[in-house]
């Protein structure tokens, strides 16, 4: 192995440094990881699986089974990455994997001696004794030697980016195919996005030599598109899934030329392309040939080899056996001899063409027909094959073996909506099924690869595609490759900034300047598929004694014939279970090289044609695609947009612990109340009963509803009636779903006749406005109502307590606030400052207590004015936890009582409705289960036992009754009462038990503590609501 | 039924695995039966097999329009707990608890049921409550339950996000020590084999087009390999119930909606325990193979389409790194949809159907896969003895029109909420 | 990600919507005592795989509510119109 | 395509600005289309994103029965005849961040999902950010407004300065809202 001194396109003039193992190595820009590896003689890349055998670099691109290797250290650790897909950056940390103690020396190659016990699925048949937990134990181990790299346990320091694309025509892959569908469609003038997951274009002509009228092709292409505003070209974009309405997940990566993005610079881009129309122009990818020791370091794609030696200028081995069941691979085997390499060909099929046989022969090659490699030698790396030949086995040394099985169209993509792929027997491929309008395919992933024939099919395939678009100015086709004059000289300087985000390749001429007619034709024959199967059948019958040694199917997951051969004796014969039994193609390259040759090994065991078999189901992502990515910049404190009222930054100033609650910031306490929120909530409590607190409340739902009906709408919505509710006045509101659970409550008061100003609770305002937009839309679009969330518009404050009056005449001396103008539900409209303020009097807490209203502007100006005038009155602000228990002691059910599941009547509000009908929920209200003994009823409990807490989430059960089962009941809320000086709940119990004055008892087995209570009613202050009126 | 051992594993591989034989048969179907079950999933193999251990009936054929398990028992997160509260699903899921904890060795195939505890975060005072109030109640059924406070929660799973500033604070957990997880497809195969020990017809690539009535009795099924005629039919065929009910004249409160499922690479170990987020959608746990498996909420509209939309997998992406920032840099190898047949309560509908002869299991929304064994027994109960078993007896089809739901998120009769 | 067409503010990706489930339910007028009526219009579902008429409110936009058809089977949208459009 | 690395230019400021909203009932419509110019003084726009720009105030059509009156000043007050419609001041509850610059293009694509090049001068769309709902109108090629709920103004701000890291950008605070406070924070540590 090594690097030739000229050719490539890498530039020798940028080194980078990087280390792998710890082993300082360098290579160049332009560079892969597994290219710069190679170039440095690199071979042995990492352990397997399963058996832990020595593996290296097997291909060129996003189907690596075997190169996998831990990138960056810290927060940036990165495990299981395709060397092959790495970007050589400087400084990149790289480290093998799924070894110990080295990648030389691995303990865990031992596993291959065991290997005759290991098959697939071993692991259902035993581990199941001797106690029924047993499995616990064996599962540490296996859970230990299973995984691959290991991951990181720091938070990533990187950022990641979402952006939004829209494009007309998106045109993926920018090879041949895709590269003229560009064209095209731009040309007509179409908005394209050209996506290519490599950082650099080209797609397979990447891997012509230098000098191969393809590149004067590409660079011709290149200057065209440049031209073109209208045409971006994307690189180092992967698109990784297809979703409905033609959308398109891409993951850009941000190559800075360091292993690490700059400051500030996001690692990877999620891109979401919205594209009225898609060409797939995805391409091909290789298949692997499978044998005793495929695995071998050493042996790779013959495309591959190419790749890495007219892209990247490494040689991988100087004697190399090509190893082949189509024409394709000669086009390795040519270059490669051109490059100095000695070069054997064999053939599996009997009568490759004679033009083929004539080229090599001038090249110096030999060409073995009815050639096929039996066994591999060699542990780390590759000595020798073996060749099953007519005359008998044969041994070639070696150091090189470049294998081709075959091409598999590159479906994924167009599988994704649930187009199952068709197989196409002439090119055994499954290539895409019939797909949905304004979808398009071009190239090689149709089945067909000739270049030629991809140019002309993406240029038509562009065309269309714009002209789906309502886009059809035709565009002259780009010239074929084989008319092309070579030009190598006039590559990129006349491309555009869009183009030059990409690095260019450089194009250097070749040494060898000869240049051929290379095949074109895959001209596939099934002797291969026939040849498999039969080998896979013989091993069958042989069992461990097939062959020399294992022939792996999937590299990755150390599946090899012989556990398809069991999964198939086994009845796991559909392509599903064959997958889910062997763990086939579940490894990171989702099978890319190894499903085919599966499937076709079980259609030769099954006797049956390979479509017959089927193919598994292509998934989404088509390569692995980071967490972060698809989080983008919505983690950290932007997981969720926070709302905040208008007064939160005074409350954060004075002391607020703020408490999250449906994404708004509230005010939990205020630290000046307590040291923490349980002495707090007591204090602000007793503030609240004893003179005065402000409360922000402009978290509640606030909705106007306007217009003729809306008193109408009103007493359809809500259970109680509205109609009849005075101008100026305010009224407590319950509304139910349609199937008579309570859904939400809230006050609604009216403005005017045909106006009025509704309250809901905090966790559900976006509901219910929805709701009541449903209901007027689709149920009754004849009442004139208008309704609109104006929950934003106000801020909204409560200042309750015996002192409230005075505080609010106090702050506002102008306005009439005597019992008679503004009685207890009555409502003031005034202004303040020109500005709309709203007082409404009425009270959660059970104390005498206002809301006020005032444009959102102006919270924290009403606020200061109310603290300022309140502070002689004692007022100081409390927070949701002392409003959530005085509530308790006043009665009022909230979030823990309309849980969802509660009718009227459990929760004692009943009488609400009279006998009143024509309301949401009133029919499937009266459902027979609604009235059940059993049903539980809102009760107030009182605890017994002087200082034992009640809990929310306590059991109740009568005294005496075994504590087991679900009990009668719970406790919903509960709360120190600083009022009565004992803790009081909120509970719904079984209406049959809920006597007032009963004992009860509450368990709450968690902590073991059972506390007696009484059954009381759940107004524990002011039942005739005193402190209301004054 | 060959028995599976360490022994056997030994001996097969001193010999090539050579002796294992077919793990199921794959026999015509007959011309009648005594139950014909329709789905090879987890719940109807498993049916299968309780009516013949539990109650000697054999003659059953379990008719599967693909392949068995390929519906969601093979596409789900593999999750297996009991933490429910209210009565009748408390009760229910235990009682499968139990079968789990012994599933390997009745089916004598390793179903790597691993119990190694479900922990779902509390991120609010008030969620912390209700969490106290479900763990009360586990208790009081013989459950075991844990609350752990935040400290608690972060010496078991460290690399969760305790950061003072985090949106949605750990405040504490919920902790069932003995949920854990298995391996699903192994379910299904595991049923699949031992029913067919009892000489069950296990029928794969048979889809049933339509029933065959005589009078108002359903007595059989037509099916894409023929007519079978049947004493009584089962349904156990998750989100297509809708459609072959109503082919049976049967009309549900039933719709289908997508969840999806994700897996990451292979890691070495680095999730230990089941972990579900209390703030969002999100749980997750490491399969043994290494890969982190999780999901999300539904996508929330009806669908037939094994597939997700992207907004969701950003959604729980999102949601996964707020939980636990550091599996930002691992990577999503696979995400896929399967399709629940959601109720209005989310709870499932278990019992014999108006329709005579018809019996049906369906409606599990999203928690089918912990329920397979409890559910296989109780409908072979229901199918064998004409009449529900009392653990499924709340699991009526008419409790929706009698309001005796069982609405343990209060999401109300919207499918897609709950 | 579907995209749906709202009528009067063109594609949007679908998650600016809130799903409101099955069009094809009839709502009972708003005093209908029938129990049967109610209780079909909340429970009952058809549930097709295929052609389903379904509510969805372009909640984040202009917040009108639309009936689109839709296959369960594809996600195609074969049409989308005002739910106020829809009313007999 | 551009690298936003090398994009320079964006500015984001936040006011206050008056906001009514009118809409007509079903069956009205007519009338009220008839009516409405009339007490305006100018025409209405004709379909939803649509605009219509007075001397002191902008006309959008933000549903099909719904208008939104934007003025900068002092609230007018505008009587509807209830027979036609209704009207109702929102602009208290919404902030107008003013956005511009080269790099305007560059930060909308990461943060609203509607096609920016398409979307003509003078429109106006309503659509999410970052989930929120917002109204945006293209006032000219770099620039355009975004109405957003007050609540979440200060998040979006936030979300909309992260948006622009890696641009060379100024954010100003108008002094009539405080709702900037952490964009100089985050413009800091951005």
């Amino acid at each position: 192995m090594r690097r030739l001194a000229i050719g490539g396109r890498i530039d020798r003039s940028q080194q980078i440094e990087f280390t792998f193992d710890g082993r300082a190595i360098t290579g160049f820009r332009g560079d892969t990881l597994a290219s710069a590896l190679l170039a440095n003689g690199v071979r042995l890349v990492g352990r397997s699986f399963k058996y832990h055998r020595p593996r290296g670099i097997y291909s060129a691109g996003p189907e690596e089974p075997n190169a996998l290797v831990t990138l960056g250290t810290g927060g940036r650790r990165e495990p299981n990455r395709a060397a092959t897909t790495v970007e050589l950056a400087e400084g990149l940390v790289a480290e093998s994997q799924n070894r110990w103690p080295s990648l030389n020396f691995d303990a865990q190659g031992i596993n291959g001696l065991f290997a005759p016990f290991l098959s697939a699925g071993f692991y259902y048949k035993t581990f199941m004794g001797p106690t029924r937990r047993a499995w616990m134990f064996y599962e540490h181990f296996i859970r230990k030697a299973a995984g691959l790299g290991r991951a990181g346990e720091e938070p990533d320091p990187d950022r990641y980016d979402v952006r939004h694309l829209f494009a007309d025509v998106a045109v993926v892959g920018s090879g041949p195919a895709g590269l003229s569908a560009a064209l095209a469609a731009g040309g007509a003038g179409a908005r394209v996005v050209l996506i290519e997951q490599d950082f650099a274009p080209g797609g397979s002509l990447l891997s012509d030599p230098a000098d191969a009228e393809s590149v004067a092709w590409l660079s011709g292409m290149f200057a065209r598109l440049a031209e073109m505003p209208n045409v971006s070209l994307m690189t180092r974009t992967t698109a990784f899934g297809a979703y409905d309405g033609n959308v398109l997940g891409l993951v850009e990566r941000h190559g800075s030329g360091t292993a690490d993005p700059k400051q500030g610079q996001a690692r990877q881009t999620l891109l979401l392309l919205r594209a009225k129309s898609i060409v797939y122009a995805s391409g091909a990818l290789e298949r692997p040939l499978t044998f005793a020791n495929n695995d071998r370091p050493g042996i790779m794609l013959a495309s591959a080899a190419r790749v890495y030696l007219n892209r990247f200028a490494v040689l991988a081995g100087t004697r190399v056996v090509v190893a082949t069941d189509n024409d394709s691979a000669y086009r390795a085997a040519f270059d490669l001899a051109a490059a100095g390499a000695e070069v054997t060909i064999a053939d599996g099929r009997a009568e490759p063409i004679h033009e083929l046989l004539e080229q090599a022969r001038r090249r110096g090659i030999a060409v073995r027909t009815k050639s096929r490699i039996a066994n591999a030698l060699g542990s780390r790396s590759v000595r020798a094959v073996t060749l099953s030949e007519p005359g008998g086995p044969a041994t070639v040394k070696c150091d090189l073996v470049a294998v081709s099985g075959g091409w598999s169209a590159t479906v994924h993509l167009t599988s994704h909506l649930g187009v199952k792929p068709v197989y196409r027997e002439d090119m055994r491929t499954f290539v895409p099924g019939k797909l949905g309008a304004g979808l398009f395919v071009a190239g090689a992933v149709t089945g067909g690869f000739t270049r030629g024939g991809s140019i002309e099919e993406g240029h038509r395939a562009g065309a269309e595609a714009s002209a789906f678009c309502g886009i059809a100015k035709s565009v002259q086709q780009p010239v074929g490759l084989e008319l092309t004059e070579i030009d190598a000289g006039s590559h990129d300087n006349s491309l555009s900034a869009s183009l030059r985000s990409a690095p260019l390749p450089h194009f250097v001429r070749a040494h060898d300047g000869s240049h051929t007619v290379c095949p074109e034709h895959h001209r596939p024959d099934r002797s291969e598929e026939r040849w498999f199967a039969n080998r896979t059948r013989a091993g069958d019958e042989k069992g461990a004694k097939f062959a020399a040694g294992k022939a792996f199917a999937d590299l990755q997951m150390d599946v090899t014939t012989q556990d398809i051969a069991l999964a198939h004796r086994e009845g796991y014969e559909s392509v599903e279970h064959l997958k889910r039994y062997t763990t086939l193609g579940m490894g990171t390259d989702q099978g890319k090289t190894s499903n085919f040759h599966a499937l076709s090994a079980m259609a030769g065991l099954r006797s049956m044609a390979v479509p017959e078999v089927g193919t598994t189901t292509f998934r989404p992502p088509y390569t692995p695609v980071a967490i972060g990515a698809l989080a983008g910049r919505s983690i950290g404190h932007h997981y969720k947009p926070i709302r905040r009222t208008p007064m939160h930054d005074w409350h954060v100033a004075n002391g607020a612990e703020m408490l999250e609650g449906g994404l708004w910031m509230r005010p939990w306490f205020y630290r000046a109340s307590g040291r923490d929120v349980n002495e707090a909530y007591v204090a602000e409590m007793r503030l609240v009963r004893e003179a005065a607190g402000l409360m922000d409340i402009s978290t509640l739902g606030k909705i106007d509803v306007q217009g003729s009906d809306a008193a109408e709408f009103l007493d359809r919505v809500y259970v109680n009636a509205f109609a009849k509710l005075p101008v100026g006045r305010a009224r407590y509101g319950i509304m139910l779903r349609d199937d008579g659970v309570v859904f939400d409550d809230g006050t609604t008061s009216r403005l005017g006749e045909r106006h009025f100003f509704m309250t809901t609770s905090t966790a559900k305002a976006a509901d219910v406005m929805s709701r009541l937009e449903f209901l007027l839309d689709t149920a009754w679009p004849d009442l004139r109502v208008s309704v609109t969330s104006v929950t934003d518009e106000w801020a909204a404050m409560s200042v309750a307590g015996p002192n409230s009056r005075d505080i609010l005449a106090a702050a506002f001396p102008d306005l009439d606030i005597s019992n008679e103008a503004l009685p207890h539900m009555g409502l003031l409209e005034e202004k303040y400052r020109d500005r709309r303020l709203r007082i409404i009097r009425l009270s959660f807490s059970g104390e005498w207590a206002y809301e006020i209203y005032v444009g959102a502007s102006l919270g924290t100006e009403v606020w200061c004015r109310l603290m300022e005038a309140g502070a002689p009155f004692g007022l100081k602000p409390y927070g949701v936890e002392a409003l959530g228990t005085l509530r308790i002691e006043k009665g009022h059910v909230a979030g823990p009582e309309i849980d969802g599941r509660t009718t009227l009547d459990d929760l004692g509000l009943g009488r609400m409705v009279g006998k009143r009908s024509g309301y949401v929920g009133e029919v499937l209200g009266r459902r027979a289960a609604f009235s059940d003994p059993t049903r539980p009823r809102l009760v107030g409990l009182r605890g017994v036992e002087p200082g034992r807490q009640l809990h929310a989430g306590a059991i109740l059960f009568r005294p005496g009754e075994p504590m087991q089962g679900h009990g009668l009941g719970r406790i919903t809320s509960a709360t120190y009462s600083p009022t009565l000086d004992v803790w009081v709940g909120l509970g719904l119990l079984a209406r049959e038990s809920a006597v007032e004055g009963a004992e009860i008892v509450a368990a709450y087995p968690i902590t073991g503590q059972t506390v007696r209570a009484r059954v009381v009613s759940p107004i524990f202050l002011d039942p005739k609501g005193e402190r209301l009126h004054g | 039924m060959r028995g599976y051992s360490a022994f056997s594993i030994l001996r097969n591989g001193l010999t090539g695995q050579r002796h294992w034989r077919r793990v199921w048969r794959a026999p015509d179907p007959k011309s009648a039966y005594d139950v014909v079950i329709v789905g090879g999933g987890g719940h109807g193999l498993a049916t299968a097999f309780y009516l013949a251990e539990n109650h000697g009936v054999r003659n059953v054929a379990v008719l599967e329009k693909g392949y068995i398990g390929g519906g969601n028992v093979g596409r789900n997160t593999t999750i297996v707990r009991s933490n429910y509260r209210l009565d009748g699903n408390t009760q229910f899921y235990e009682f499968s608890m139990k079968l789990w904890e012994g599933l390997s060795r009745s089916l004598n195939f390793n179903v790597m049921f691993s119990q190694r505890g479900f922990l779902l975060t509390a991120n609010s005072p008030g969620e912390f409550d209700t969490f106290g109030y479900r763990a009360n109640v586990m208790r009081l059924n013989g459950i075991d339950a844990e609350l752990l406070d935040r400290e608690e929660v972060r010496r078991m799973v460290p690399y969760l996000n305790f950061s003072e500033k985090a949106l949605f604070p750990v405040h504490g957990a919920i902790l069932q020590g003995r949920a854990g997880t298995a391996r699903h497809d192994a379910v299904a195969w595991g049923y699949a084999r031992a029913a067919d020990a009892h000489g069950i017809d296990i029928i794969q690539g048979c889809e049933v087009t339509d029933f065959v009535r005589h009078g108002d009795r359903i007595v059989g099924v037509e099916t894409t390999r023929g007519r079978i005629a049947a004493a009584k039919v089962g349904l156990a065929v998750a989100g297509h119930t809708s459609v072959l009910a109503r082919k049976a004249g049967l009309e549900l409160p039933i719709e289908s909606h997508i969840l999806q499922a994700f897996v990451t690479e292979p890691i070495k170990p680095l999730v230990h325990h089941v972990v579900a987020y209390g703030a969002d959608h999100f749980y997750v746990s490491q399969s043994d193979k290494g890969g982190l498996v999780f999901g999300g909420g539904l996508d929330g509209y009806n669908s037939y389409a094994q597939r997700g939309n992207l907004g969701v997998v950003r959604e729980v992406a999102e949601a996964s790194i707020a939980m636990m920032p550091c599996i930002s840099r691992l990577r999503i190898l696979r995400h896929w949809g399967g399709v629940m047949d959601m109720t209005p309560d989310a709870s499932p509908i278990i019992c014999p159907t108006p329709v005579d002869g018809l019996y049906l299991n369906g409606g599990w929304c999203y928690g089918g896969f912990k329920a397979t064994p409890a559910s296989g027994w109780c409908f072979a109960h229901t199918l064998a003895k004409g009449e529900a078993h009392p653990l499924t007896a709340a699991y009526r089809l008419d409790r929706f029109r009698t309001g005796r739901t069982i609405d343990e998120a209060g999401a109300g009769p919207f499918a897609w909420l709950q | 990600m579907l995209r749906i067409e709202c009528p009067c503010c063109g594609p949007r990706d679908h998650d600016e919507f809130r799903y409101g489930g099955d069009a094809s339910a009839n709502r009972p007028a708003y005093d209908d005592p029938d129990f049967e009526a109610w209780y079909r219009y909340v429970f009952v579902r058809e549930n097709p795989a295929g052609l389903h008429r379904e509510y969805w409110q372009h909640v984040i936009g202009c917040r009108q509510w639309l009936v689109v058809e839709r296959d369960t089977r594809s996600h195609a949208i074969a049409s989308i119109l005002f739910a106020r459009e829809t009313r007999a | 395509m551009a690298d936003g690395s090398t994009m320079t230019g964006f500015e984001m400021a936040a006011d206050d600005c008056a906001i009514i909203q009118f809409e007509a009932w079903d069956g009205a419509m007519a009338q009220f289309e008839a009516e409405l110019p009339r007490i305006l003084g100018g025409p209405l726009p004709t379909e939803v994103g649509d605009t219509a720009r007075h001397d002191s105030w902008l006309v959008i059509r933000v549903a099909p029965r719904r208008f939104w009156l934007l003025w900068d000043g002092p609230p007018p007050i505008i009587d509807v005849d209830p027979k036609l419609g209704c009207a109702l001041p929102l602009g208290e509850g919404r902030v107008r961040l003013r956005l511009s610059g080269r790099g305007l293009q560059y930060v909308l694509e990461r943060c609203v999902a509607v096609d920016w090049e398409t979307l003509a001068e003078g429109r106006a769309l309503q659509t999410g950010l970052h989930r929120v709902p917002v109204l945006l109108l293209r006032r000219s090629a770099l620039e355009c407004d975004l109405l957003v709920p007050r609540s979440f103004s200060k998040s979006l701000i936030e979300w909309i300065a992260d948006a622009a890291a890696g641009l060379n950008r100024a954010i100003y605070a108008s002094p009539r809202t405080d709702a900037l406070s952490s964009a100089h924070a985050s413009q800091r540590t951005g």
